[in-house]
C-alpha cells in the first residue's frame, strides 16, 4: 500500500494521505486523471464505486478502486470541487468503463459535470426534471406535480457532452442517439421480461440487436435522500426495498456497516443466524433468477417449479422473522427476535428436498437441446469486460473473475464455514446459468455446516437507545446474490446520515447488456437479460 | 454425417427426458392451497404480521400510555396517537388517550414501532384481509370506543426505564 | 345406434317429405352451418379448458376451480368476458386489413376444420383432392397472421408477423411431404380413401416409415398452430403478445379460438392419416375376431375424438415441457433437419411401396 | 350434397360468424374514449416514427426458398397417388426430378442459405 | 340490491370487509338513474366478467414477486379463472398496480390504462401503490395511484401476501357483480355504453377527490 502511495505522490504533487487504516488518498481535481491513470497501469483495474457527496462549500467525488487479481486491496480516492454553481471535473469513464453510469447518476443527483463523458444525459429522472435532488439545498418536500404527458423520447435521444476545445474552453456538443430511419423498438418499462421497469430503447435490423440505450429511473424512489432525513433504526426497512429479493443482504450490509462504525460486538448467535439466512436468501434470489430466466427463455413449466419451491424458504422466513418477501429481521446488533424452535428442522428438511428438485431442474431446463442451443456461445462476457464493466458477482464469476466477497473479507460466519467459490472460464449465457444452480448448491452446503452449529447466547447486543454514528466516512460490501453490493456512509455523528450511497450489482449488469447483446437477436436479448438477473429498483433506488 | 445423427438422437433423448419430468410432476399431488376454502383451517405462521392491534384484555383495557414513541419512531407516519387531557379524581390532569390511528394503507411493516413501545401496547396479528373499496377504510381507531388504559401503580407507568427496547429515544 | 348418419338422413327425409326442394336444400344448408358453428365452438370451449386444466397439473397446480363444479364453466366464463369487452377504435393502423386478417383467419380455420371426418357417416368436406385442399386452405391462416401483424402498424406486431410468416411457410413444406408420404402409401387424395384403406390395418402399423412421417407431421403440425416451443410469432416473453397485440375483445378472442381449433384439427389430421380416423383399432388376424367385434362396438365418432384428443394432449405435453426456439434454431429444425428426413422418408416410402411390397407378396 | 357446396356454406358460415361477433361486441359492449386509447401500443412508450418501414431480407429469402419447393410437392402429388400403378420406373423418373432439387438444397446448404443471419 | 345478494363461493358476506363502501357504491348507481336490479342476462355476464379477469402483467417492485406468487403453484390465482395474464392492455381486464409509481413512471400508467379497453379495473397492490407507503415522503414518488387513475380495490400490506390478493380479487368480483350493462351511462356525443370512470369529454374521474372530501369528514 505505501508502495500504491508513493507511485500516486510521484505522478500528482497534491496528493494527501487522509485515514491511517485504509488508503484514503485526496487528489487535487487537475490531477485526478493523471492519478487515475498510473493507478490503473498499476493493476487497479475494478472501480467499486463512485460517489457524489455534496459538502456545501464543495463537492467532493470519492472512488473505491480495488484490484481484480487481488480484490483484497482496497482503496478511496477523493477529489472535489469548490465550484458549487458549476461544477466539472474530468472524466475517468475512459479509464474504467464502469464509471459512465456512476458519472451519470453523479451528474442527475448533483449536477457535476464530466469533461469528456460521452454521454451526460439525466440517468434517472426526467429529462424536463428541475434541480438536482440529491443537493443539500434541494427541496425534498414531495411535491404535488405528476406530469400527464410521457417525457419526450426525442430529448432522451439527443445526447450532450463536454469537451475542451483548442484554447481550453468548455464547448458543449450534442449527438443523436439513433439514426432517422432506424428501427427502433422500446423493450419496457412494461414488458414482461425486462424483470421490472427497465426501459430498453432498442436499435433492430430485423431480428438482429444493432444498439441498447437503456433508461432507467421508472422506479426512482429517492431512497438515499430520504435516508438522509430517518435515524438509523428507521432507515433499515428501506434497504429490503432496494433489491427485494436479497433483501436481508442488503439489511446485513447497512447493520454491519453501522455496527462496525460504532464498534459493536456482534453475538456469535446473531452471526451464524445472520448467515444462514443470507444463504437461504440467496437461494431464494438464485431460484427467482433461474425461474424467471426459463420464463424469459419461453419455458413457463420451469418458472412454476422455481417459485414452487421458493415457497418453501418463504414459509422458513415467515415462521421466524413474521414476514415473506420483506422479513425485516436485522436490527443494528443482531437480529430481532429468536429464530423459532422449527427453524433448524424446517431448514434440514429443505436441504435434501431442493437438492432432488434440483436434479429435475437440470433434466427439465439444462439438458434440454433448444435451451442449450440457445445459450452455449450466445452473450459471450470476456474476463476483462467484466472487470472493466465491474460486473461482479455470479456474473463475473461466470466468467472467471474470482469476486466473491464472502472469500475476500469475510464477514458474519463465512470465514468458519468450508465452502467453494464457483468459477467457470466461458463467460457465456450457459456459464451465468449454472453458476446459479451451482451455487445453490454451494449454499446449502454453507446452511448445512451452519445448522447445527447456532451457539447458545444472546441473539442481540446491547444497543445505546439513541444510535448515532461517529463522524466519518464507512463502507461495508457484502455479497448479495447478484454481486458486490456495497454501502458508503459518511456521517457527521448525529442520529441520521449525512450522505449515503449503495452500490448496486445490478446496474453494472445492465451497463453491460449493450456490449454483450450487440448483433444478437431479440430472443437472445430476453435471454441474456434473464441471465444477468438484475433487479431494477436496486438501480434507481 | 455421424456427428448430425449422433445429434439427434441425443438430442430426441434429451427432450424425452424433459417431458418425462412434466409427467412426474402430472401426478404428483398439488401443492395449491385453496385459500378461500382453506380459510378456516389453514396455518397461519404465528409470527406473521399482518396487522398491527392494541393488546386488550377482557376489562376492554388497553396498555397504551399515549407516550407517541411508537408514531415517532415510525419511518413514515403511519401512526397517529391523539391524547387529550382528563382530570383524575385527585385533582391533577393528565394527558391520556382518545384515538389512536393506524393507517394500514402506508404501513410498511418493519415492526419499529413494536419494538420501540416500551409498554407492549401493540402488537401484531395475522389478518391479512385488508383490501378494501375505499382508501379511507384503512385509516383504523385501534383503541375501540369505551375503552381505557389499565389503571397502573405510579411507579411502574413511567416510560422512563426501557433501555431494552433498544429502539426508542425517549431521552430527549 | 350410437351412430350420428341416422339422424341425418332421418332429418333429411323428414325435411323432403314436407318441404319443397328447395326449401329443403336451404334448410340443410343453414344446419350444416349452424351444425359446423356449434361443433366448432364446443370444442375450442373444450379444448380451452383442457389446456387450462392440463397446463396446471403439468406445473403441480389446480388450474380453475372456482367456475362451476372443478372450473368447468371457466370457458363459457371467458367466451361471455370476451364477446362484452370494447373492441378499440385504432387510429393509425390499416382498417381494411386489420379486420380482413380476422376473416382469413377464422375461414382457414373453419374450412380446414370442415375436412374432417369425425365418424363413419358424419363426412364434411370431402373433395377427391382432399389432402391437397387441407394444405391449400389452411395456408390461409398463415396470410391472415401476416396481415394482422403488418396492418396494427405497430413494431412489435411487425416483427411478430414476419416470424409468423417464416415460420409457418417453413413448416408447411415437412408437413406437406409427410402428407405425400402416406398419399404414396394410400394411393388416393381423397381423405375418406385413405381412411378406407385403413379398415383393416392403420397406416402407422404398416409400414415403419409411416412412423418417421407421423413425427414429422405432428412437429411441423404443432409448429404450425403457433403453439410452444414454436410460439415465435406469438413469443410472450419477446414480443409481449406478437402479431394480435392491438386487437382487443372479441377480435382477439377469435384468434385465440382460431388457435385452439387448429390445434385439433392438426390432430384430427393426423388421426384420419396415420391412426386411421375414425376406423376402430383391429388386429389383423384369424384368433382376434372377438376382439375386433368389440372394437367395432365402440361407436366410430367416439374412435376419431378419442384419438384426436390423445394427439392433442400428446401436443400439450411438448407444449408445457420445452423452452421456445429462437427463429435460427427453427428454421434449422426445418431446413436441415425435418426438409431432408422427410424427403429421404418419402423415397423409402415409395420404394417399399413399389418395390418391397410386390417383392414379398 | 356435394363437397364443393358445402366448402361453400362453411366459408359462409366462417363470415356470418365473424361478422356477428364482430357487431355484438361493437353493440354491446361498453365504450370510451380518450386521446391515447387509439395510439399503438408499445410498452407503454409512444412509438418511434412508422412501424411500416423496410424490413430485412431475412425472412423473404426463406418464403423464396419455401416457394421452390412448394412447387415441388405440388408436382409431385399427382406421381405419389399413382405410385403403386406406376412401378419402380415411376421412381426412377421421379427421382430425377428430385435429385435436381435436393442438389438445390445441398446448395442452398452449403452456400449459407439456410442459416438465419 | 343489497350486498348480501352478491355470492361468492365459500366467502360470507360479513367475511368482507368495507361493505358499507359497496353498499354505498350499488346505492349511488341506483340512485344515478340506471336502475340496478339485475336482469338475468346481466347475471350471466357479470358471472362470466367477475370470472374471467385476465390481469395485465404489470409490475414495478416488490410487490411484482408476491404477484408472481400467486401466480404460481402454492397460491394458484388460476383456480378464479385469472390466470391468463396479459402483455397487451387491449386485451387485459384488470391492472395490478404492484410497486411504486414514480413521477417518471406515472403518465405511462396512465397511457396504459388508457390502451385498455372496457371494461377495466385497478387494483392498488401494496403501501406504495395505495399511498405511496413506505416512500410518500419521497420527492419523486406518487403518492397512492389513485391520483392517476380510478381505483376499484385497495390492498394494504407491504408487499401483500399471496392471499391477500386472492381476497382483494374476490372483492373486486363482488364489485363486478352489481354492473349493469344495458342501464350503464350513456355517451351523450354518439350514444355508447360508458362506464362511470371517464367523464364524457374523455377525462377522468379519479376517486382522489371523493376521498379526500371523506377523510375531511371523518377528521371532524
Amino acid at each position: 500500500m505505501e508502495k500504491t502511495l508513493k507511485m500516486i505522490q510521484s505522478v500528482s504533487s497534491s496528493c494527501t494521505k487522509i485515514d491511517a487504516a485504509d488508503v484514503m488518498v485526496s487528489v487535487d481535481k487537475k490531477d485526478l486523471h493523471k492519478v487515475c491513470e498510473a493507478l490503473y497501469k498499476d493493476g487497479w483495474d475494478y472501480l467499486i464505486n463512485l460517489t457524489a457527496v455534496d459538502n456545501v462549500e464543495n463537492i467532493e467525488i470519492v472512488y473505491h478502486i480495488s484490484k481484480s487479481s487481488d480484490m483484497e486491496k482496497f482503496m478511496v480516492l477523493k477529489t472535489n470541487t469548490t465550484d458549487v454553481e458549476n461544477p466539472i471535473i474530468e472524466t475517468v469513464s475512459d479509464i474504467w468503463k464502469s464509471a459512465n453510469l456512476y458519472e451519470r447518476e453523479a451528474y442527475d443527483f448533483f449536477g457535476v459535470r464530466f469533461l469528456n463523458h460521452p454521454d451526460m444525459r439525466r440517468l434517472f429522472l426526467r429529462p424536463d426534471w428541475v434541480g438536482y435532488p440529491l443537493r443539500k439545498n434541494y427541496d425534498n418536500t414531495p411535491n404535488e406535480g405528476i406530469p400527464s404527458k410521457v417525457h419526450d423520447m426525442d430529448a432522451c435521444e439527443d445526447v450532450p457532452s463536454i469537451t475542451l476545445d483548442r484554447h481550453g474552453e468548455i464547448v458543449e456538443n450534442h449527438t443523436k442517439l439513433f439514426g432517422r430511419n432506424e428501427y427502433v423498438v422500446n423493450f419496457g418499462p412494461q414488458h414482461p421480461s425486462t424483470h421490472g421497469v427497465l426501459h430498453l430503447r432498442v436499435s433492430l435490423e430485423g431480428e438482429t440487436i444493432k444498439k441498447i440505450d437503456p433508461n432507467f429511473g421508472y422506479i426512482h424512489r429517492g431512497i438515499e435522500k430520504m435516508m438522509e432525513s430517518m435515524t438509523y433504526p428507521q432507515m433499515l426497512f428501506l434497504t429490503e426495498r432496494l433489491d427485494y429479493l436479497c433483501g436481508s443482504m442488503n439489511r446485513h450490509a447497512l447493520c454491519m456497516c453501522v455496527e462496525k462504525a460504532m464498534g459493536l460486538e456482534i453475538p456469535k448467535r446473531a452471526e451464524y443466524i445472520r448467515t444462514i439466512f443470507d444463504e437461504l436468501n440467496r437461494i431464494a434470489s438464485h431460484l427467482i433468477g433461474w425461474a424467471c430466466m426459463c420464463n424469459d427463455m419461453g419455458s413457463i413449466t420451469a418458472f412454476i417449479y422455481g417459485m414452487r419451491d421458493r415457497e418453501k424458504i418463504m414459509d422458513i422466513f415467515q415462521e421466524t422473522a413474521g414476514g415473506r418477501l420483506m422479513t425485516n429481521y436485522y436490527v443494528i446488533g443482531g437480529v430481532a427476535q429468536d429464530i423459532h424452535p422449527n427453524f433448524v428442522n424446517r431448514v434440514k428438511e429443505f436441504i435434501p428436498y431442493l437438492r432432488k428438485m434440483i436434479k429435475e431442474y437440470h433434466t427439465l431446463f439444462t439438458g434440454n437441446p433448444i435451451a442449450r442451443g440457445r445459450m452455449i456461445n450466445c452473450g459471450l462476457l470476456k474476463k476483462e469486460d467484466a472487470i472493466a464493466l465491474g460486473m461482479s458477482g455470479p456474473n463475473g464469476r461466470a466468467s472467471g473473475w474470482h469476486c466473491d466477497v464472502r472469500k475476500i473479507a469475510p464477514y458474519a460466519a463465512y470465514s468458519e464455514v468450508d465452502f467453494k467459490e464457483i468459477l467457470h472460464d466461458g463467460g457465456d449465457t450457459i456459464d451465468r446459468y449454472m453458476i446459479r444452480l451451482e451455487e445453490i448448491e454451494e449454499s446449502l452446503k454453507i446452511i448445512e455446516q451452519l445448522i447445527d452449529k447456532i451457539p447458545e447466547g444472546d441473539f442481540r447486543a446491547k444497543v445505546p437507545a439513541i444510535v448515532k454514528v461517529p463522524a466519518g466516512e464507512y463502507y461495508q460490501r457484502v455479497e448479495n446474490a447478484r454481486g458486490d453490493f456495497g454501502v458508503y456512509l459518511k456521517s457527521t455523528g448525529d442520529k441520521s446520515p449525512y450522505r449515503i450511497k449503495f452500490r448496486s450489482p445490478s446496474m453494472v449488469a445492465v451497463s453491460g447488456l449493450d456490449p454483450i447483446c450487440r448483433d444478437t437477436k431479440i430472443a437472445d436479448l430476453i435471454m441474456i437479460g434473464g441471465s444477468l438477473d438484475y433487479v431494477i429498483p436496486c438501480i434507481d433506488r | 454425417m455421424k456427428k448430425y445423427i449422433k445429434d439427434l438422437f441425443s438430442g430426441i433423448y434429451a427432450l424425452l427426458q424433459g417431458m418425462y419430468i412434466t409427467n412426474l410432476n402430472f401426478w404428483r399431488p398439488k401443492v395449491t392451497e385453496q385459500y378461500p376454502e382453506d380459510r378456516q383451517t389453514a396455518r397461519q405462521f404465528e409470527r406473521f404480521r399482518g396487522e398491527l392491534v392494541f393488546d386488550m384484555n377482557d376489562q376492554n383495557e388497553h396498555k397504551c400510555i399515549a407516550c407517541g414513541l411508537c408514531a415517532r419512531n415510525c419511518p413514515n407516519q403511519s401512526l397517529e396517537v391523539i391524547t387529550k387531557s382528563i382530570t383524575t379524581e385527585d385533582g391533577k390532569t393528565k394527558k391520556v388517550l382518545d384515538k389512536f390511528l393506524y393507517d394500514l394503507g402506508s404501513c410498511t411493516f418493519c415492526s419499529v414501532c413494536t419494538q420501540s413501545c416500551a409498554q407492549k401496547a401493540i402488537k401484531w396479528t395475522n389478518n391479512f384481509e385488508h383490501a378494501v373499496f375505499n382508501r379511507s377504510a384503512l385509516v383504523k381507531q385501534l383503541n375501540p370506543e369505551g375503552s381505557k388504559a389499565i389503571e397502573r401503580k405510579p411507579a411502574v407507568a413511567a416510560p422512563k426505564a426501557a433501555p431494552a427496547a433498544g429502539q426508542n429515544e425517549n431521552q430527549q | 345406434m350410437l351412430e350420428v348418419g341416422g339422424i341425418l338422413s332421418w332429418i333429411h327425409e323428414a325435411l323432403s317429405s314436407s318441404c319443397p326442394e328447395w326449401l329443403t336444400l336451404l334448410i340443410e344448408y343453414v344446419l350444416i352451418g349452424v351444425g359446423f358453428l356449434a361443433l366448432y365452438a364446443l370444442i375450442a370451449l373444450i379444448l380451452i379448458l383442457l389446456e387450462r386444466k392440463v397446463c396446471a397439473y403439468y406445473q403441480c397446480r389446480l388450474g380453475p376451480m372456482r367456475a362451476g363444479f372443478w372450473g368447468l364453466l371457466q370457458p363459457f366464463a371467458d367466451m361471455i368476458k370476451i364477446l362484452m369487452k370494447e373492441i378499440i377504435p385504432l387510429l393509425k393502423n390499416d382498417k381494411f386489413l386489420f379486420f380482413t386478417a380476422l376473416f382469413l383467419v377464422i375461414i382457414g380455420s373453419l374450412c380446414t376444420f370442415g375436412a374432417l371426418q369425425f365418424s363413419k357417416d358424419l363426412v364434411g368436406i370431402d373433395f377427391n383432392v382432399g389432402v391437397f385442399y387441407v394444405l391449400a386452405i389452411s395456408s390461409l391462416g398463415v396470410l391472415g397472421i401476416l396481415l394482422a401483424g403488418w396492418s396494427s402498424n405497430n413494431k412489435y406486431t411487425m416483427i411478430g408477423a414476419m416470424r409468423a410468416g417464416a415460420q409457418l411457410v417453413s413448416y408447411e413444406l415437412s408437413s406437406g411431404l409427410s402428407l405425400l408420404t402416406i398419399v404414396i402409401l394410400g394411393g388416393t387424395m381423397q381423405l375418406s380413401g385413405l381412411i378406407e384403406a385403413q379398415s383393416e390395418t392403420w397406416f402407422l402399423f404398416q409400414t415403419p416409415f409411416t412412423w418417421i412421417a407421423m413425427v414429422i407431421y405432428l412437429i411441423a403440425g404443432h409448429a404450425e398452430t403457433n403453439r410452444g416451443p414454436f410460439d415465435l410469432p406469438e413469443a410472450e416473453s419477446e414480443l409481449t403478445a406478437g402479431y394480435h397485440i392491438e386487437y382487443s375483445g372479441i377480435t382477439f378472442g377469435l384468434f385465440y379460438v382460431g388457435e385452439y381449433v387448429n390445434m385439433f384439427t392438426i390432430a384430427g389430421i393426423g388421426t384420419m392419416v396415420f391412426l386411421g380416423g375414425w376406423q376402430p383399432f383391429h388386429i389383423n388376424a384369424e384368433w382376434a375376431a372377438g376382439f375386433n367385434g368389440v372394437m367395432d362396438m365402440i361407436p366410430t365418432w367416439l374412435w376419431f375424438f378419442a384419438k384426436a384428443f390423445g394427439l392433442v394432449m400428446l401436443s400439450l405435453w411438448v407444449r408445457w415441457s420445452f423452452p421456445r426456439l429462437r427463429i435460427d434454431q427453427l428454421l434449422h429444425l426445418e431446413w436441415k433437419i425435418l426438409m431432408p428426413i422427410s424427403l429421404l422418408n418419402m423415397l423409402l416410402m415409395a420404394l417399399w411401396v413399389t418395390v418391397l411390397v410386390p417383392l414379398f407378396a | 350434397m356435394g363437397s364443393s357446396e358445402i366448402f361453400v356454406v362453411v366459408m359462409i358460415t366462417a363470415v356470418v360468424m365473424v361478422l356477428a361477433a364482430i357487431i355484438i361486441g361493437w353493440l354491446l359492449a361498453p365504450k370510451s374514449k380518450n386521446a391515447q386509447k387509439g395510439e399503438p401500443y408499445e410498452c407503454g412508450i409512444p412509438t418511434r416514427g412508422t412501424s411500416w418501414l423496410q424490413f430485412r431480407p431475412g425472412y423473404y429469402l426463406f418464403a423464396l426458398l419455401f416457394l421452390m419447393f412448394d412447387v415441388e410437392t405440388v408436382l409431385l402429388f399427382p406421381w405419389a397417388t399413382i405410385t403403386k400403378t406406376l412401378g419402380p420406373n415411376g421412381i426412377l423418373a421421379i427421382l430425377f426430378f428430385l435429385l435436381i432439387l435436393v442438389l438445390g438444397l445441398a446448395y442452398a446448404w452449403k452456400k449459407g442459405a439456410l442459416e438465419w443471419k | 340490491m343489497e350486498v348480501k345478494d352478491i355470492k361468492i363461493k365459500s366467502m360470507k358476506t360479513e367475511d368482507f370487509r368495507d361493505n358499507e363502501s359497496l353498499q354505498k357504491y350499488i346505492d349511488e348507481l341506483e340512485k344515478g338513474g340506471f336502475g340496478i336490479k339485475v336482469a338475468p342476462l346481466d347475471k350471466v355476464i357479470n358471472w362470466g366478467r367477475s370470472y374471467s379477469v385476465w390481469p395485465l402483467t404489470f409490475a414495478t417492485s416488490c410487490c411484482g414477486i408476491e404477484f408472481m406468487c400467486v401466480a404460481a403453484a402454492r397460491h394458484d390465482f388460476a383456480r378464479f379463472g385469472f390466470e391468463v395474464t396479459r402483455n397487451s392492455p387491449r386485451q387485459a381486464d384488470v391492472i395490478f398496480v404492484s410497486g411504486t409509481i414514480t413521477k417518471k413512471m406515472a403518465p405511462v400508467l396512465r397511457r396504459l390504462y388508457d390502451e385498455m379497453s372496457e371494461p377495466k379495473y385497478v387494483i392498488a397492490v401494496g403501501g406504495c401503490a395505495v399511498s405511496g407507503g413506505p416512500f410518500k415522503s419521497s420527492y419523486h414518488v406518487v403518492d397512492g395511484v389513485d391520483k392517476i387513475i380510478p381505483v376499484d380495490v385497495y390492498v394494504p400490506g407491504c408487499p401483500p401476501r399471496p392471499e391477500a390478493m386472492l381476497y382483494a380479487m374476490m372483492q373486486l368480483q363482488r364489485k363486478i357483480r352489481v354492473e349493469s350493462i344495458f342501464k350503464m351511462p350513456k355517451n351523450p356525443e354518439n350514444g355508447s355504453v360508458i362506464l362511470s370512470k371517464y367523464n364524457s369529454d374523455g377525462t377522468l374521474v379519479t376517486p382522489a377527490s371523493e376521498t379526500k372530501q371523506i377523510e375531511e369528514g371523518g377528521a371532524e
